[in-house]
Order: C-alpha cells, then structure tokens, then sequence
C-alpha cells in the first residue's frame, strides 16, 4: 500500500505541478465560454437557452487538454517500466493516474463551472446542479480520457489523436449531464439524468483501467 | 533445395487464401444477384399513401444503416480474436473491415438525409437513429485514426483492438442513451423505419436488397483481407531482401 | 410505382441511387486494385528472390 | 526463448541459466536484442516462444509475476526519472515504490554518495548522477535479480570502480545480474553474444 500511496502523491504533485495544472484548463474553458456570446450574440434569452449545454460541453473539451501527457510523459522518460513492475498491478496505476487527473483538472473545472453558466444568463438556482453534473460527469472524462491518452502512447501528434479517439465515447454522459442540468432548469426532476450519469461515471472508473493498462502493457511490449 | 514457389506462396495463411479465392467472388455473385432482384421487386412496388417514391430510398439506406451496425460487430470480434488469441488473420480482418464499415456508414448517413429531405424539408435532421448512426460513424474514424498514427504495426493493431472492443460495450449505451435523448426532444420526426408498420409489400424487397448488402460486404471484406495478407506478405519479403 | 410518381420526387431519388452505386463501384474497385497490387507485388519480390538464390 | 521485433526475429533458440552469484554479460551489436532480453525477463516484452522461470533458493519455482515485483530490478537506458521533480524527491518516490524502508533510502545516499544532488531538480543533473540516482533503488530495496541496461554507459572512471564495487557486493551476497554491456564488466562474468 505504501507503494501506492507514494504514486497518488507523486500523481497529484505532477498534475499540479508542471504546466500550471489546472489552470490550462480553467484558462481554455473561460475563454471557450467567453467566446459564446461573441460568437451567437448576447440577448438573454438565446444565451439563457443555450448557455448551460456549452458551459457543460466546454467542461466536457477542457477535460480533454491535458490528458495526453497523463502517460506519455512516463513512457517517454522510462518511468511506465517501473510502474509496470510495481508492487501493485498496472489497473492500481492506471486508476491512480486517472484519480489524479480528474483532482487535478475536472474537478476545479466543476468548481468553476458554476461562474461560466451565471456568465452565460443561466439562472443562480442552477449553481448546486452544474457542480454535481460537472463532478460525476468529470470523473466519466477523466477516466474515459485517460483511456484515450493509454490508447495514443507512442503515436505521433497524441494530442488530436485522443480527443479523436475519445469524444464519441463522451456521448452518453453530455447526453446525461445536459438532460439532469435541462430538468433543472425547468423546474422538473433531473434525478434520472443524475442517475445515469452517476451509473456511467461508476462504469468508466471501474472498467477503463483494466483497458487501460492493457493499453500501456501493448505500448511496453 | 529452395521451396518451389507455389509452396513459398503458400506459407502465408494459406487455408485462409485457398478458400476466400473461390468464395469471395462466389458471394460476390450472390451479392450482385441479390440486389438485382431487389431492385426488380423493389420498382415494382406501389408508392407509399405518405412518402410517396421516396420509398424507394429506403431499400438503399436501411440496408447501409444496417451494415454500418453489422459492420463493427465483425470488427469487433475480429479484434477480440486478434486481441486475445494473438490471431494475425484476424488482426488483417479488422484492419480490412474497419474502412468498409465506415462508408457503408457515410453511405448510410447520405441516403438518410436524402430520404429526410421531402418528408422533413431538412438536409440533416438530428432525428435518434440518424444520429446514432453518425456517432457510429465517429467511432469507425477513431479507430481508424487511432491505428494510423502508430508506426509499429502489430502496437497500432492491438491498441486499435482495444479501442474497438471498448466502443462495442458503448455502443449499445450511445444508442440507448440517443434514444432517451430523442424523447427528451421529441421533435417532430413522425418518421418511422421498417418495423411493424411497414406495408408487406416492402418487406421482400427490402430483405432481398439487404441480403444483397451483406453478402457484398462479406465479399469485399474477404477481398480487403487479401489484399492486407499480400500487402504484409509483400513487406516481410522486401525487408528480407534489404537484410540479404 | 409509375413514373409520374417517380417524377414527383426525382430529385431525391436518383441522387440517393447514384451516391449508393457509386460508393459500390469505387470500393470494389478499390479492393480489388489493392487486392491485385500487393500480389503482383509479392510476385515481383519472390522471383527477385529466386534469381538471387541461384 | 526467441524475440521478435515486428518483422525481425532477433534471437532464437536462446537458453540461459542464471545462478545465485552469477553475472552474465550480454554482448552484441547495437539492436541486436540485448535490451529485449533484458525487457523479456522482467516481463515487459512478451516472447514469440519460451519463457522466464524463477527459482526461490531452495530450488522451488517462484510466481514470474511475483518474482518480478519483489524481486527484479531494471535499470534501463533511460533512468525513469522526471526532470521537473528533484532528486530526493524522485529516489524517495522509488524507494517507496520499492519497498524500501527510510533506513535503505540512508544506505543508498551514502554508497552512491547522493547527498550533495538530493536538493537539485533532475533536470540540472549530467547523465551520470542521474544514472547513480537510478541506482538508489537498487541499494535501498536489495532485491536479487538486477537486470541492468548499459550500467557503466555514462559514468566517469572513478564511479565506475565504485559502481562495479557494489556489483560485486551484490554478486558475494548471493545476488544475480544481468547485464547488457558494450566493453566488457570489469570483474570476473560469463559472457553471452545476443543475435551472432
């Protein structure tokens, strides 16, 4: 266990660490939702309508950003090897690199989340309902991508690729986030979309590291 | 004493070989056979009391729509075979599969939205099935973008493999959670394909038409996987002639 | 089905029946150029070989 | 055991018997497969055919998995360790991983005399601290098996004395290693040509 520990912290200090860990992602997803009302024009109404469904998608792609580094940057200095040889078993890391990801990315990204809807003429009520949905669907993007960014090791542009590779996969849970925000919204239960969400979320933590470490095994063969 | 060279041709898989050059362009026979008499059927049928001939765009695109959908079973179990017993043929498999499925998948996405067009007066409706259909179609393109941006062959095959099995346990969950979606906005696509509500007089037609589609994919399928064989054939020999 | 019904919708039928069979010619066409190419490709590279064992 | 790399078989055939105290030298060409075999016997690398097996001291076959885990350690070319973290922190994090206590952590600071890099980040160290760095896992989790990848490649004279000092400890303790190698070890090792 000490093993693992030492990893988690190691994890969590690389992801906060190097690149200003968060803060790329706050920055992209500020200036996606900034963008919006630029882009679409400001009355409130459209931009009440449309303004919670890109603050959730705009969480959905800045989960993106910083994802390929998440085993690259191992594999490339040598790292994977001892990780691959360590005490415990390669899904152990895989789900503690992916557990350091959402801490250090999606879950500030749902703390923030709640200034980008107010921004875009959501209602305050709204607050409590896009934290949750950006937490649980945040732990659904970060373990999902963290399988794209295994799936990608060694190839060139990784970047792109994983985002290829990933967001067909991020379906369902933006499908479900939006429909519990929507529910919220107006007025009528979001519990079956949080459900959903929650059941995906549960899937993707407790199945994506068995592909993942097959994908990190294939990469070292 | 050198093998003569039909036995050196034989060292690839060869019962693989032996038997697609004869079934392949049997089925393809089949395939072309079919679709003729679908299509014979097919514009001999009554125009439809609400869609009028636009039915006929249906014997074309519910069979690409299912292939599309038929298309990534097969490269889903191809890469588990590959994934799990180390197949190399059924890595060729997937590989050859994956590009197929995906136009059938185009193809069925463009009849789709020209069969929309008269009944809806939109080009492109976010209608549930059209849209599983293009988040599908998102799927054959991470596969394939996945497997061609890794140099190493067999590394690309086996991530690509994993990927494929990966998008078929989301698949039924992506169209699922589309359908859900599709209540949730329920627009006002009063469209509904095949199912009990089509007349009989469609049905043989349509079967025969999407008989037709799958034995023209399996042929093509068999041809593709050929074609992969001699390729990987073709590149073991030049990199034995560069170490000669 | 008459051709006055046909007519009716012509315009979206016969772009639908042209798309599919031309999808259908490119890619047979394609698979089996392919498929011709690499063989005659293993072809070539095994008489080389043959000429150069003797 | 043989080993293929995409098209190129690069060793078959290959049998080798490792005792306790024993080291073997691996020689060859650049990319000849003696980073493969290094690969192969800590299971990163699957073989086209044959397979690794371990023997507990008693002679009883040892779990390959296990063995690997708790008892081999690889050196490979690159040392594993991040440039933007610094030393003490990056042998702290092996260490652990390892399994090493704080006490084994104290022995490899002062055999490979690590203390004045500690404070320094990875990045402003040359290639031979680092390679010593690498080391440190070695000495603070003694595990048997050492399977290392060109260990002398980038020390200076005086280290590397120092360095084949503490093979040979580990050899006199029972210890194994396996070595790829460009000029020869400088103590007594069988030797074994990968790919001839």
């Amino acid at each position: 266990m000490k093993g693992l520990n030492a990893l988690i912290r190691r994890e969590l200090s690389l992801a906060y660490g190097g690149g200003g860990g968060p803060l790329l992602a706050l920055a992209f997803y500020a200036s996606l939702v900034a963008l919006l009302p630029l882009a679409a024009g400001r009355n409130p109404q459209m931009l009440g309508a449309v303004g919670p469904g890109v603050a959730w998608l705009g969480l959905a792609l800045a989960s993106l950003l910083s994802l390929e580094r998440l085993f690259e940057r191992d594999y490339e200095d040598g790292a994977l090897d001892l990780l691959a040889m360590g005490p415990v078993p390669l899904e152990a890391v895989a789900l503690a690199k992916a557990g350091a990801q959402f801490l250090a990315v999606n879950a500030p990204l749902a703390v923030a989340a709640p200034v980008a809807s107010i921004a875009l003429a959501a209602p305050a009520s709204l607050i409590p309902m896009t934290i949750l949905t950006g937490l649980l669907g945040g732990l659904a993007f970060a373990f999902v991508g963290g399988l794209g960014a295994a799936l990608a090791l060694g190839a060139k542009r990784g970047g792109l690729l994983v985002a290829v590779v990933v967001l067909p996969l991020f379906a369902p849970p933006v499908i479900f986030g939006a429909a519990a925000l929507d529910a919220a919204r107006n007025g009528s239960s979001p519990v079956t979309g949080l459900l959903l969400l929650a059941a995906y979320a549960a899937a993707a933590v407790g199945l994506t590291p068995i592909a993942m470490a097959a994908a990190c095994r294939n990469a070292l063969d | 004493m050198r093998l003569p060279r039909q036995l050196e041709f034989l060292s690839l898989p060869d019962r693989f070989m032996a038997v697609s050059a004869w079934l392949a362009p049997t089925i393809g026979a089949l395939a072309v056979l079919l679709l003729e008499f679908g299509l014979w059927f097919g514009f001999k049928v009554p125009p439809d009391y609400q869609q009028g001939a636009t039915v006929l765009i249906m014997f074309i695109h519910v069979p690409a729509a299912w292939l599309s959908m038929f298309g990534y079973v097969c490269l889903a179990v191809s890469s588990f075979l590959s994934l799990v017993f180390r197949h190399a043929l059924a890595d060729a498999a997937a590989k050859a599969c994956a590009p197929l499925g995906a136009g059938f998948t185009a193809l069925a996405l463009a009849t789709g939205s020209l069969w929309g067009r008269p009944m809806w007066g939109a080009w492109w409706v976010w209608d549930a099935r059209l849209t599983s259909v293009l988040v599908l179609l998102l799927f054959y393109l991470g596969y394939i973008a996945l497997r061609a941006s890794i140099e190493d062959e067999n590394r690309a095959g086996r991530a690509a493999a994993i990927l494929a099995l990966v998008g078929a346990v989301n698949l039924p969950v992506v169209h699922w959670s589309v359908n859900w979606w599709n209540t949730l906005h329920q627009g006002s696509s009063v469209f509904r394909v095949g199912g009990p509500t089509l007349a009989a007089v469609y049905l043989i037609p349509l079967l025969l038409m999407a008989l037709g589609y799958t034995a023209a994919f399996g042929a093509l399928w068999l041809v593709r996987i050929r074609a992969e064989l001699w390729r990987r054939k073709a590149r073991t020999l030049s990199l034995q002639a560069a170490n000669r | 089905m008459t051709a006055a019904d046909l007519a009716k919708y012509a315009a979206f039928i016969w772009p639908a029946y042209g798309l599919t069979i031309g999808f259908f010619v490119w890619i047979t066409l394609a698979s089996l150029l392919s498929s011709r190419r690499w063989r005659r490709e293993v072809e070539r590279l095994q008489s080389e070989k043959t000429r150069e064992d003797q | 055991m043989s080993v293929k790399r995409g098209e190129r078989r690069l060793f078959e055939g290959l049998d080798l018997l490792v005792q306790a105290g024993e080291a073997v030298a691996l020689t060859g060409a650049n990319g000849s497969g003696k980073t493969s075999l290094l690969r192969a016997i800590a299971g990163l690398l699957r073989p086209e055919s044959g397979a690794v097996a371990f023997h507990g001291p008693d002679g009883a076959p040892l779990d390959p998995d296990e063995a690997r885990a708790a008892a081999t350690h690889l050196v490979g070319h690159q040392d594993g360790l991040k440039s933007s973290r610094t030393a003490g922190e990056e042998l702290q994090f092996q260490a652990a991983w390892t399994g090493a206590g704080p006490d084994g952590v104290a022995a490899a600071i002062a055999a490979l005399a690590l203390k004045p890099l500690l404070e320094l980040e990875v990045r402003r160290l040359s290639s031979g601290q680092r390679r010593r760095l690498a080391f440190g896992r070695l000495i603070a989790s003694p595990r048997p098996l050492w399977l290392l990848d060109e260990p002398m490649a980038p020390l200076d004279a005086q280290r590397r004395t120092q360095m084949s000092e503490l093979m040979q400890a580990h050899l006199k303790g029972g210890g194994l290693i396996v070595a790829a190698v460009h000029d020869p070890l400088p103590f007594k090792a069988r030797s074994l040509e990968i790919g001839a």
